[in-house]
């Protein structure tokens, strides 16, 4: 076994501020990215759906109008 | 065919002497950047001499890149581009035609004040040899990739900063190359890899840009 | 608007049946990239042993070297999407192009960064003017012009032809750029300098690096499926699928 | 001889028009109507090569635009909203040159003769920004003078901003085109007397 203990793992052999930095920062930007692309969808769609109805309503009117 | 290559170059060329004062601008502009250096760095003798090439090529860049926006923008706003893509010859021919015409008017300007400004520096006679070549060499790359460039962000909003991002990165290895034959100069080992490399750099160039540059215009009048 | 949507079905069937599509395989990959973090990351801190020159912090390679792999390939896959969709003038993959730049710029970022917290313990410095990590750095600009420029358009068919040209102009210059560094570090700096690992590597380490590579290229394939998905909705707005998926996704919701 | 058939344009979001089919023979001169922002002027554009419809084709003399772009541009001729001038130089500068860059092998002799039937005799050799708003639309008007060997004439509100002498000489000028067999496509607000009997398209009734 490479570890002795946990905190001989946390602490990389005293490089723990660059292994973990570098992995620390990479899966926060994963799961930044992760939330924006899912926000994003949930966006356009509700903007596409909000468009939709909006152009249904002015159909019908102008149905009623004829 | 060549007709309408040499009435564009005739007509851009008339329009930059009519309009000489954007070109003494350039000038100007090459100029005060590659003299703001020493104040910055101090004027000691031997730094500005090895600092000499480089700074003159990013002066050079620089100056090149301000000018790029007045390739195509005049034309567009006017309506000639797009009697220009109604035209029944190739579109490469007349942005080839364009791209020369702003060669000779920002970069030959350039290359001939260079010279005088290596001497500011205190550059060897024949460190100032190879840079006039370098230039004379690698400019032609600024213009033809400068227009592709220039050809994509027409009209856009903050067109200049975003002209200055799309362009740039492409720059560096002329950069490097030009800067870099000067130093080989004054490593003594010999400056004609460098020279061989921003010729051959220049061809490709010109076989590739002006093709990209005509599909970007095409699709800027659309 | 009825007319524009038999034509649009008419001539843009592709992103119609790749949009479900999309959907059903986004979360198997996502997945895949799951199980391969976790194997990798097991292989690379509990299995791959201590490095004898630079001790625990080589462990950053199993997220460094995937990452500036696969920053290099979403560039050339995008150069090959564009070129795509400018020989056969098909909309999708001008989507996929744009759908794919902001994960690229994000593994380079990731690499740029992964490598200044390396290069601190190994070389003193959190940057050195190394050819691998200054073309990265150019590749990145890169990825934010391409970004930048699209987002400036408009009109999104200028958009996607625009993009597509400059990533093709990129992706000629990319290769000019590595090399035009490199030469111009050997000149300056003498290869003293250099991201090329200890000679040879354990066969752990290799394994547990490919492992993470598999799950980058997993990641990146799942996310850019998420992302092109709102895009062909925006794109394709105009047609009864779009419809027709908006109103499923409200009876849902 | 123009033909378009199911021509469908899209601007940014919205489906301006689709379905539109058209065909303008020889002799023809017709006139596309329709309220501001149906996209006359995106038509007229789509019809002479300058940009690409969402679906749909134009053809011309029954092959299809991309194929025969460098004949086409031969014989066709467009004035859009812009004069296509630029204001450092002169009138007869810019007219020349935009004949050569339409391939018309014109000297300046012609030139002077077409800017003065245009009525800018006196004002050829002036920068064209000291030009008038009506002035700088006749330099461009001055090519039609250039090309009645040019069939098809897409011309954009030619009429604007002109006196009533020069529209009445426009439209002459117009009905000698179609008389010798050219072909006209415009837009006007205008409503102007031609000898040649006008069709009007409605591009209304294709609007989405």
């Amino acid at each position: 076994m490479i570890w002795q203990s946990w905190s001989d793992f946390w602490s990389m052999g005293g490089a723990a501020f660059f292994v973990w930095g570098s992995y620390g920062v990479t899966f926060a930007l994963i799961a930044l990215e992760l939330v924006l692309v899912l926000r994003r969808r949930k966006q356009v769609v509700h903007r596409l759906q909000r468009l939709r109805q909006a152009m249904k309503a002015s159909a019908r009117r102008k149905e009623i109008h004829q | 065919m060549l007709s309408v290559f040499l009435e564009v170059l005739r007509r851009d060329l008339l329009l930059a002497w009519r309009n000489r004062a954007d070109v003494l601008v350039t000038l100007a502009f090459f100029t005060i950047v590659a003299c703001l250096f020493p104040f910055g760095v101090g004027a000691e003798p031997n730094l500005l001499r090895t600092i000499a090439p480089g700074v003159l090529w990013v002066a050079a860049l620089l100056a090149t890149l301000l000018s790029l926006h007045r390739l195509f923008a005049q034309d567009h706003t006017d309506g000639v581009l797009e009697q220009l893509l109604l035209s029944p010859e190739p579109p490469v021919l007349w942005v080839l035609a364009k791209v020369l015409a702003h060669w000779l008017t920002t970069a030959v300007p350039l290359i001939v004040a260079a010279p005088a400004l290596a001497l500011l520096f205190d550059m060897t006679q024949s460190a100032t040899m190879v840079l006039v070549l370098s230039l004379l060499l690698g400019t032609p790359i600024l213009s033809l990739l400068g227009g592709v460039g220039a050809a994509l962000t027409l009209g856009l909003r903050g067109g200049g900063m975003l002209l200055a991002l799309l362009v740039l990165p492409l720059f560096v290895p002329i950069l490097i190359f030009g800067a870099g034959a000067v130093d080989a100069d004054l490593a003594g080992t010999g400056a004609a890899a460098h020279l061989m490399l921003l010729g051959g750099g220049s061809l490709a160039a010109l076989a590739l840009a002006p093709w990209a540059s005509a599909a970007a215009l095409r699709i800027a009048v659309e | 608007m009825e007319t524009g949507q038999r034509f649009s079905l008419f001539r843009y069937a592709a992103p119609q049946q790749f949009y479900p599509l999309a959907g059903r395989l986004a979360p198997w990959f996502a997945a895949a990239a799951v199980v391969f973090t976790l194997i990798g990351l097991y292989l690379g801190f509990f299995v791959a042993p201590t490095d004898a020159v630079q001790g625990e912090v080589y462990r950053v390679i199993f997220i460094h070297v995937p990452a500036a792999w696969m920053s290099m390939f979403v560039y050339l896959i995008m150069a090959f999407w564009s070129a795509v969709g400018i020989v056969f003038n098909t909309r999708l993959s001008a989507m996929m192009a744009q759908a794919l730049a902001p994960t690229g710029a994000m593994f380079c970022f990731v690499a740029l960064w992964t490598g200044a917290l390396w290069g601190r313990p190994t070389w003193g410095a959190y940057w050195v003017w190394d050819a691998r990590l200054t073309s990265q750095l150019l590749l990145l600009f890169l990825y934010f012009g391409f970004m930048a420029l699209t987002r400036a358009i408009e009109d999104p068919r200028r958009a996607d032809k625009a993009g597509a040209i400059l990533a093709l102009v990129g992706a000629i210059n990319v290769p000019i750029i590595y090399f035009s560094v490199k030469w111009w570090n050997t000149l300056h700096q003498g290869a003293s300098v250099s991201l090329t690992k200890a000679p040879s590597m354990a066969t752990t380490m290799l394994m547990a690096m490919l492992v993470m590579a598999l799950a980058a290229w997993a990641y990146t394939i799942a996310v850019v499926l998420w992302r092109v998905r709102p895009l062909i909705l925006e794109r394709e707005r105009h047609t009864e699928w779009v419809g027709d998926v908006l109103e499923t996704s409200e009876a849902r919701a | 001889m123009l033909e378009v058939t199911e021509l469908a344009c899209l601007r940014g979001d919205r489906m301006l028009f689709a379905d539109v089919a058209l065909t303008v023979q020889a002799g023809e001169l017709v006139r596309i109507a329709g309220p501001n922002g149906v996209g006359k002027t995106s038509l007229l554009r789509l019809l002479c090569g300058l940009a690409q419809p969402e679906h749909g084709q134009v053809s011309w003399k029954g092959q299809r635009l991309e194929r025969t772009r460098e004949r086409f541009h031969r014989e066709a001729l467009y004035l859009g909203h812009a004069a296509a001038l630029n204001d450092l130089l002169t009138p007869l500068e810019n007219l020349r040159f935009a004949a050569a860059c339409h391939g018309l092998g014109v000297d300046a002799g012609r030139c002077e003769l077409a800017l003065e039937r245009i009525g800018l005799g006196p004002q050829r050799d002036l920068p064209a920004k000291v030009l008038s708003q009506g002035q700088r639309r006749r330099v461009g008007l001055a090519r039609l003078y250039l090309s009645e060997n040019v069939p098809l004439w897409v011309l954009d509100e030619p009429f604007t901003a002109l006196d009533v002498a020069a529209v009445r000489d426009l439209a002459d000028w117009l009905d000698a085109h179609c008389a010798h067999g050219g072909m006209v496509v415009m837009t006007t607000h205008q409503d102007v007397p031609f000898a040649t009997p006008m069709r009007t398209f409605d591009l209304a009734e294709s609007a989405c």
